[in-house]
């Protein structure tokens, strides 16, 4: 009787964790269905590796979109992972506990302000002082909404994801560890940053990967102040679209091929959220292995 | 736009009305140009009427719009941007248009709903909605609603322009039923008020308003998720092979904005043309 | 020469509300053995933390009274980290290190700024020859040492302290884990080391306390019943309870 | 009484300070990890004090009546909508994200191919765009499930959007439980069942719950998703298949087209409210059910 | 009569990589206390497991042979969790679960269906009593058992075990972290329950295996070296490594 209620249990938990293969497989199957006869029909190489936009002529090239989306997550990991990770310690291991009261709610807000008002903010405060400070003072040019921008605004954006996560598990190391190092005679910070945050990698990891995949996935945000220009990045204080801001700007009026072509480029970004996590992934085996 | 207009600059706007001159200045300096997103309603209307789209030798529409204009697919993004850019030059719906930034004067004629219904003011785009051949009773009234003349006053009265110049009063069955009605974001304000005006004449009715775009609003009448589609542009020929039929409801005019501070008030066709093909990239070397 | 002088220590966990350390006045021998013994829950632990103040983790633990190492107050001006350099420490549990074996060693040293490689080899191997663990670990040195069994656990714990070359080496039932050849071979150790170093251990290991110590201390409810020469307590106890304690081993 | 300790073990900010001169690279340390926090609470100051400035002045009791309609642009329904999708994708997310996890960590062998394969699918799910779940949601749930646009395909839409983030901290959470209260379960004839339900799950209570804030903050802080399966009705829901709006799908609505934009702000400000209770209610429940 | 017998029980551990029980074979008589006695690394704790089949949640581990209990094959058609409630066990380390310390005593009874308050309160009770802790923690029982001494947790641990009323008891140096009082408390209690239960005990502790255990069992990398009436192993082993061993303890 018992046995039965285990194996069903077994199987209902089995069930779940399928949940996400199935979805997974189902948005596959609805990007693919749409987006792959598109990149058919524009040629692969056209599609992919074509330096030009243009909907109104049929020219569907995402090269653009693609570096884009590369240099914004990297300026956002730059940015936002140290500063995560760094915060994530001193909420875990050096924040009093007074200021723990506050910091915590604090970095869930954070966390739950949504993106549209992260935006807004952006192109009312951050738009203007980079395109003052760094576009006019310093001589940059760009009109502010820049590459630059975005990465620090999508660098502010992932950092409540690599807090929590973080914190949690530094949290969850034994105490042992801790009190291990400083009865010989380390420093605090010695102890934690030696013994108790290698110890908390794996959480860390997965609290960056969730990161940076807000910071691939995240669009609201970018599409207000990052400028957009559907051409070839062309430096760090000028305009970029990235693959999805891409999607989401011109999914609105876009008909037919040019639709079929947004679905397409979702194909590639999904294609490239795949990849990485592929690679992730290996580099993790390597890492347990070696 | 965002509030920083609707908020402070309102302000500033209303207390100084007569130094807004004064303090405004010729404008120097890099030309920040922001569009709207390709095939979106307003950028079409925009290009065709200012030239900036042409015709290849093969007879083929070329979009010439700049690569460097900033794209925004977002009425009040591109109105903050303005606000906050004195460089900056843009084009809204004149539904949108507020006292945090400054429409010029095209060719001399002002940017109103008056001047675009007499034909003095050139750029407008349609308003839409669609239907499949099954349209439900109620749906059919709503429609009648909407191009009877109190449905066309709520159009004005809302700044915009009316498709019907003179309509019959509405005279409809008031049947009860819901309708659902989904689509452009630009449309959706004008067809809420529509929504409560008929819903004050025939109480029976339960209206749903679904705001996303138009190509949404378009597929979800197609599919029957919706009764009525919103769109503001044209219907595409894939669309209307798919059995749908459009029924223009209003007019919006385009407005051509520029920041508070620039002391520009006119501008010609040809100098947005320059402005948006790239020829001119700086305000001193417009004419 | 008395290593640690003790005076009028009290200490209260939860800010005061438990009083586990009552009035301690100990002289602690410098280049002896001490042993610390009493029933569960007694306060030896506790004690062998105030003396490398690692009871400063503990919120709401308060203390009050002197603690002089070599003459010097270590609850004054001493550099907290120096303090735990020269008073080492073996825990109850084992606690290695999620690292390999070498790092496990290699920690201390490194944290004490040795950065050579032959350097810290050396350190690495001295170390665990000298905790009697060497020849079990020597070929797999680069492998984690969570994979070792409990009792090689605690030896490699011992090596990894030792490895900072302290002048106190406290131990909190270090080898209440270990077979009885680990055993003997740290309490071999232990009477080798207590020739350069202060030794303090806490054991409920009675034969141990006695075959090793120099001096003993009886624990009971957070205060020093009897404190004395080994031999003496273990052949003719003052003290009624520490009688019945001893006694009560075998009874 | 107690007040008359005073004791020694407390170090002071000089000899705190002092100690530093030793270690010039702890001291570093410390100055990063404070800077980062600093930076991150300055952050936070800002962006809160922005949506403060702005909104506090706009609201109005107007906004809370009880119906929406144009003039009004009553948040009211929004917040109620808010409340109930983000219940119900929880209902949804939080089991099926947990029994995931728990299925990952107590079930799954090592090196299993299944395993490697859900991780990956998960973290794919983190990646897509919330675009992209909109219009998958409207193309399956919506259309070819004929949910219409309803609050039942957007929390379904949501969940899976969220689903990820609670599996990955759920399975953090519950590797970190020491493998000695398995045993110790085990050991006294207890089956796997409840070795799950009664010992490794409440441990894990704390990390699941950081998981649920996370996906709390996302699902109220959605819009693209919602539009395009929950809908954007501004009326009280009345069953789970009614089209509804939340507060952010009303926040972007109002904000769209430029014509209320002082009552967006008014938004946000109820917005970031919410998000505190919630969090603070979770955080409660968290600590009911660690305690037992 | 053997409670357990077993036959030809090979262990291998790392999928065959490591040979860690080698051929053994062993009859553990019922009603009496067995005890395992070796070096570190030596076997020890892995047979225990085997008893119980507490290996099987290691993963890689493969065992071979038969172990019967009461004649019945424990690796055949038996209910794991079953054989688990009639084999119970205490670990090397104290693992009480982050509960109240009245919870982790009633956290068996209430698995094997036992709801009633008042007889919970009875098991609770008569359990603590029995592993000598009841007054140390009868006024606490609503708080968490983390908050207790090491010492306190096994004992704890041990009453945990108790609780479900097994019909062996596996104890994997369950006194290792426990005083001289304690340990004979719990040296005691075994005698006592070996009236009605068979005791199989890993120990360190010499004197405690000649002590309170019939039968001993000597064990040396992996292997059964020498298997015997307690009396005998310790007074003439018949093998030399065995002698080695034993007297090496006081070498
Ligand atoms: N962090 C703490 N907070 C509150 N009370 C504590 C704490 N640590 C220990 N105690 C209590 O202080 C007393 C002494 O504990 P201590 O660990 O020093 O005992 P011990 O003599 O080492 O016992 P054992 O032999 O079991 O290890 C015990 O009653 C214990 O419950
Ligand atoms: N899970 C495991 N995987 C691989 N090897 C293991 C595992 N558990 C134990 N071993 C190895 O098997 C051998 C026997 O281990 P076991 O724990 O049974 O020793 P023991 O006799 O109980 O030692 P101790 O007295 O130190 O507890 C050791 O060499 C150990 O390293
Ligand atoms: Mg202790
Ligand atoms: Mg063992």
């Amino acid at each position: 009787m018992k046995d039965i209620k285990e194996t069903v249990m077994k199987y209902v938990f089995l069930l779940c964790a399928c949940a996400s293969i199935l979805a997974v497989v189902l948005i596959c199957l609805f990007l693919f269905a749409n987006g792959v006869p598109a990149i058919g029909k524009i040629g692969i190489f056209d599609f992919l590796l074509g330096e030009k936009w243009k909907p109104g002529n049929d020219i569907y090239g995402i090269l653009p979109f693609i570096l884009g989306s590369i240099y914004v997550t990297a300026g956002a990991i730059v940015i936002g992972v140290p500063v995560g990770i760094l915060t994530a310690i001193f909420m875990a291991r050096f924040c009093p506990p007074k200021l723990y009261r506050f910091m915590k709610p604090a970095v869930d807000l954070l966390a739950g302000i949504p993106s549209v008002v992260y935006g807004f903010f952006g192109l009312v405060v951050l738009v203007p002082f980079v395109r003052d400070f760094f576009g006019r003072t310093l001589g940059f040019g760009g009109s502010g909404a820049s590459m630059f921008t975005a990465s620090v605004m999508l660098g502010i954006m992932i950092l409540p994801t690599i807090i929590s996560v973080g914190e949690s598990s530094i949290r969850a190391v034994p105490n042992s560890y801790y009190e291990g190092a400083l009865a010989l005679g380390a420093t605090h910070e010695r102890s934690v940053f030696f013994t108790v945050v290698p110890a908390a990698k794996s959480g860390i990891m997965a609290g960056i990967i969730l990161g940076v995949g807000r910071a691939i996935g995240e669009t609201m945000a970018v599409i207000m102040i990052a400028g957009n220009q559907p051409r070839m990045p062309k430096g760090l204080f000028k305009g970029v679209r990235t693959l999805t801001s891409n999607i989401v700007i011109e999914m609105g009026y876009a008909t037919d091929l040019h639709r079929d072509a947004l679905i397409a480029t979702a194909v590639v970004l999904f294609v490239f959220i795949l990849l990485i996590n592929l690679l992730f992934s290996l580099v993790k085996r390597r890492g347990t292995n070696g | 736009a965002c509030g920083s207009n609707g908020e402070s600059t309102s302000d500033a706007g209303s207390d100084s009305g007569s130094d807004k001159e004064a303090s405004a200045e010729a404008p120097t300096g890099e030309i920040s140009v922001i569009s709207r997103e390709d095939g979106s309603g307003t950028r079409g209307a925009f290009i065709e009427l200012f030239g900036i789209e042409e015709k290849d030798d093969s007879g083929e529409k070329i979009d010439n719009t700049t690569e460097d204009a900033q794209v925004t697919n977002n009425t009040s993004v591109m109105m903050t941007s303005v606000a906050g850019d004195p460089q900056a030059i843009g084009y809204i719906s004149l539904g949108s248009l507020d006292k945090s930034v400054k429409a010029l004067k095209v060719d001399g004629a002002e940017a109103t709903a008056e001047n675009v219904k007499n034909d003095t003011y050139k750029i407008s785009r349609p308003f839409n909605i669609a239907t499949t051949d099954k349209v439900s009773e109620a749906a059919q009234d709503f429609i009648d609603y909407i191009l009877s003349a109190e449905g066309q006053k709520i159009v004005e009265d809302n700044g915009y322009i009316a498709a019907a110049a003179d309509a019959a009063a509405y005279a409809g069955s008031k049947p009860s039923g819901k309708i659902v009605v989904a689509g452009s974001s630009s449309v959706t304000p004008v067809m809420e008020k529509l929504k409560e005006g008929y819903e004050a004449v025939n109480p029976d009715a339960e209206i749903e308003i679904q705001q996303s775009d138009s190509t949404t609003g378009m597929e979800s009448a197609i599919s029957g998720v919706c009764d009525i589609g919103m769109a503001s542009r044209e219907l595409k020929d894939s669309e209307t092979e798919a059995g749908l039929k459009g029924q223009e409801i209003a007019l919006d005019g385009i407005a051509v904005i520029v920041n508070n501070e620039n002391a520009m008030t006119d501008i010609t066709s040809d100098q947005v043309k320059e402005i948006y093909t790239g020829e001119v990239t700086d305000w001193e070397d417009l004419q | 020469m008395s290593k640690f002088s003790i005076s009028n220590l009290d200490l209260y966990y939860d800010n005061g509300a438990f009083h586990a350390l009552k009035n301690i006045n100990l002289e602690l021998q410098e280049k002896e053995i001490t042993a610390f013994i009493g029933p569960s829950g007694c306060g030896k632990s506790t004690l062998l933390k105030s003396l490398n103040r690692m009871n400063d983790l503990v919120e709401g633990c308060k203390i009050t009274g002197k603690v002089l190492l070599d003459g010097e107050d270590i609850y004054g001006n001493m550099n907290i980290n120096l303090l735990r350099k020269r008073v080492g420490m073996v825990f109850q549990k084992p606690n290695p290190f999620p690292m390999s074996i070498y790092d496990n060693i290699a920690y201390g040293p490194r944290t004490h700024g040795i950065r050579s490689k032959v350097k810290l080899d050396d350190i690495v191997e001295r170390s665990l020859r000298n905790a009697a663990i060497w020849d079990e670990v020597k070929d797999r040195l680069k492998l984690s040492a969570l994979g070792m069994s409990g009792g090689q656990q605690q030896r490699l714990c011992i090596a990894r302290a030792l490895a900072v070359e302290p002048e106190v080496l406290l131990m909190d039932e270090p080898t209440s884990a270990l077979d009885p050849i680990s055993t003997s071979k740290i309490e071999e150790l232990a009477v080798e080391l207590k020739k350069n170093y202060t030794i303090i251990m806490v054991t409920h290991n009675m034969q141990q306390a006695a075959r090793i110590s120099d001096k003993t201390a009886f624990f009971l409810l957070g205060e020093v019943v009897e404190y004395g020469e080994t031999e003496q307590i273990f052949s003719m106890p003052k003290n009624k309870k520490t009688e019945d304690y001893i006694t009560g081993r075998f009874g | 009484m107690d007040e008359a300790i005073q004791p020694i073990n407390v170090q002071s900010a000089k000899q705190k300070i002092k100690s530093y001169s030793h270690n010039p690279g702890s001291l570093i340390l410390a100055g990063l990890v404070g800077l980062a926090a600093l930076l991150t609470v300055l952050t936070l100051v800002f962006i809160v004090g922005y949506i403060l400035i702005k909104g506090i002045p706009n609201l109005t009791p107007e906004l809370f009546q009880l119906e929406y309609n144009s003039e009004n642009v009553s948040m009211f329904p929004a917040i109620i909508n808010t409340i109930c999708m983000t219940v119900l994708s929880l209902l949804i997310a939080g089991p099926l994200g947990i029994l995931a996890a728990v299925y990952l960590v107590e079930y799954a062998k090592k090196g299993n191919k299944l395993v490697s394969l859900v991780r990956v699918t998960a973290e794919t799910l983190t990646g897509i765009p919330s675009i992209v779940y909109g219009l998958f949601g409207m193309l399956f749930f919506v259309t070819t499930l004929h949910w219409g646009y309803s609050m039942l395909a957007g929390a379904f839409t949501l969940a899976i959007m969220v689903l990820p983030v609670i599996m990955r901290t759920t399975e953090e959470a519950l590797l970190s439980v020491p493998d000695t209260f398995r045993e110790a379960s085990f050991g006294l004839g207890a089956g796997r069942l409840r070795t799950i339900f009664v010992v490794i799950l409440p441990s894990a209570v704390p990390g699941i719950f950081s998981g649920v804030i996370l996906s709390i903050g996302r699902i109220v802080g959605e819009t693209a998703a919602l539009m395009y399966t929950a809908g954007t009705v501004a009326e009280l829901p009345k069953s789970v298949m009614s089209s509804t709006r939340t507060l952010s799908v009303h926040m972007y609505s109002l904000a769209s087209e430029g014509l209320y934009v002082d009552q967006a702000y008014a938004t946000a400000v109820v917005l970031l409210l919410i998000v505190l209770i919630i969090n603070w209610i979770s955080g409660r429940i968290a600590r009911k059910i660690k305690k037992g």
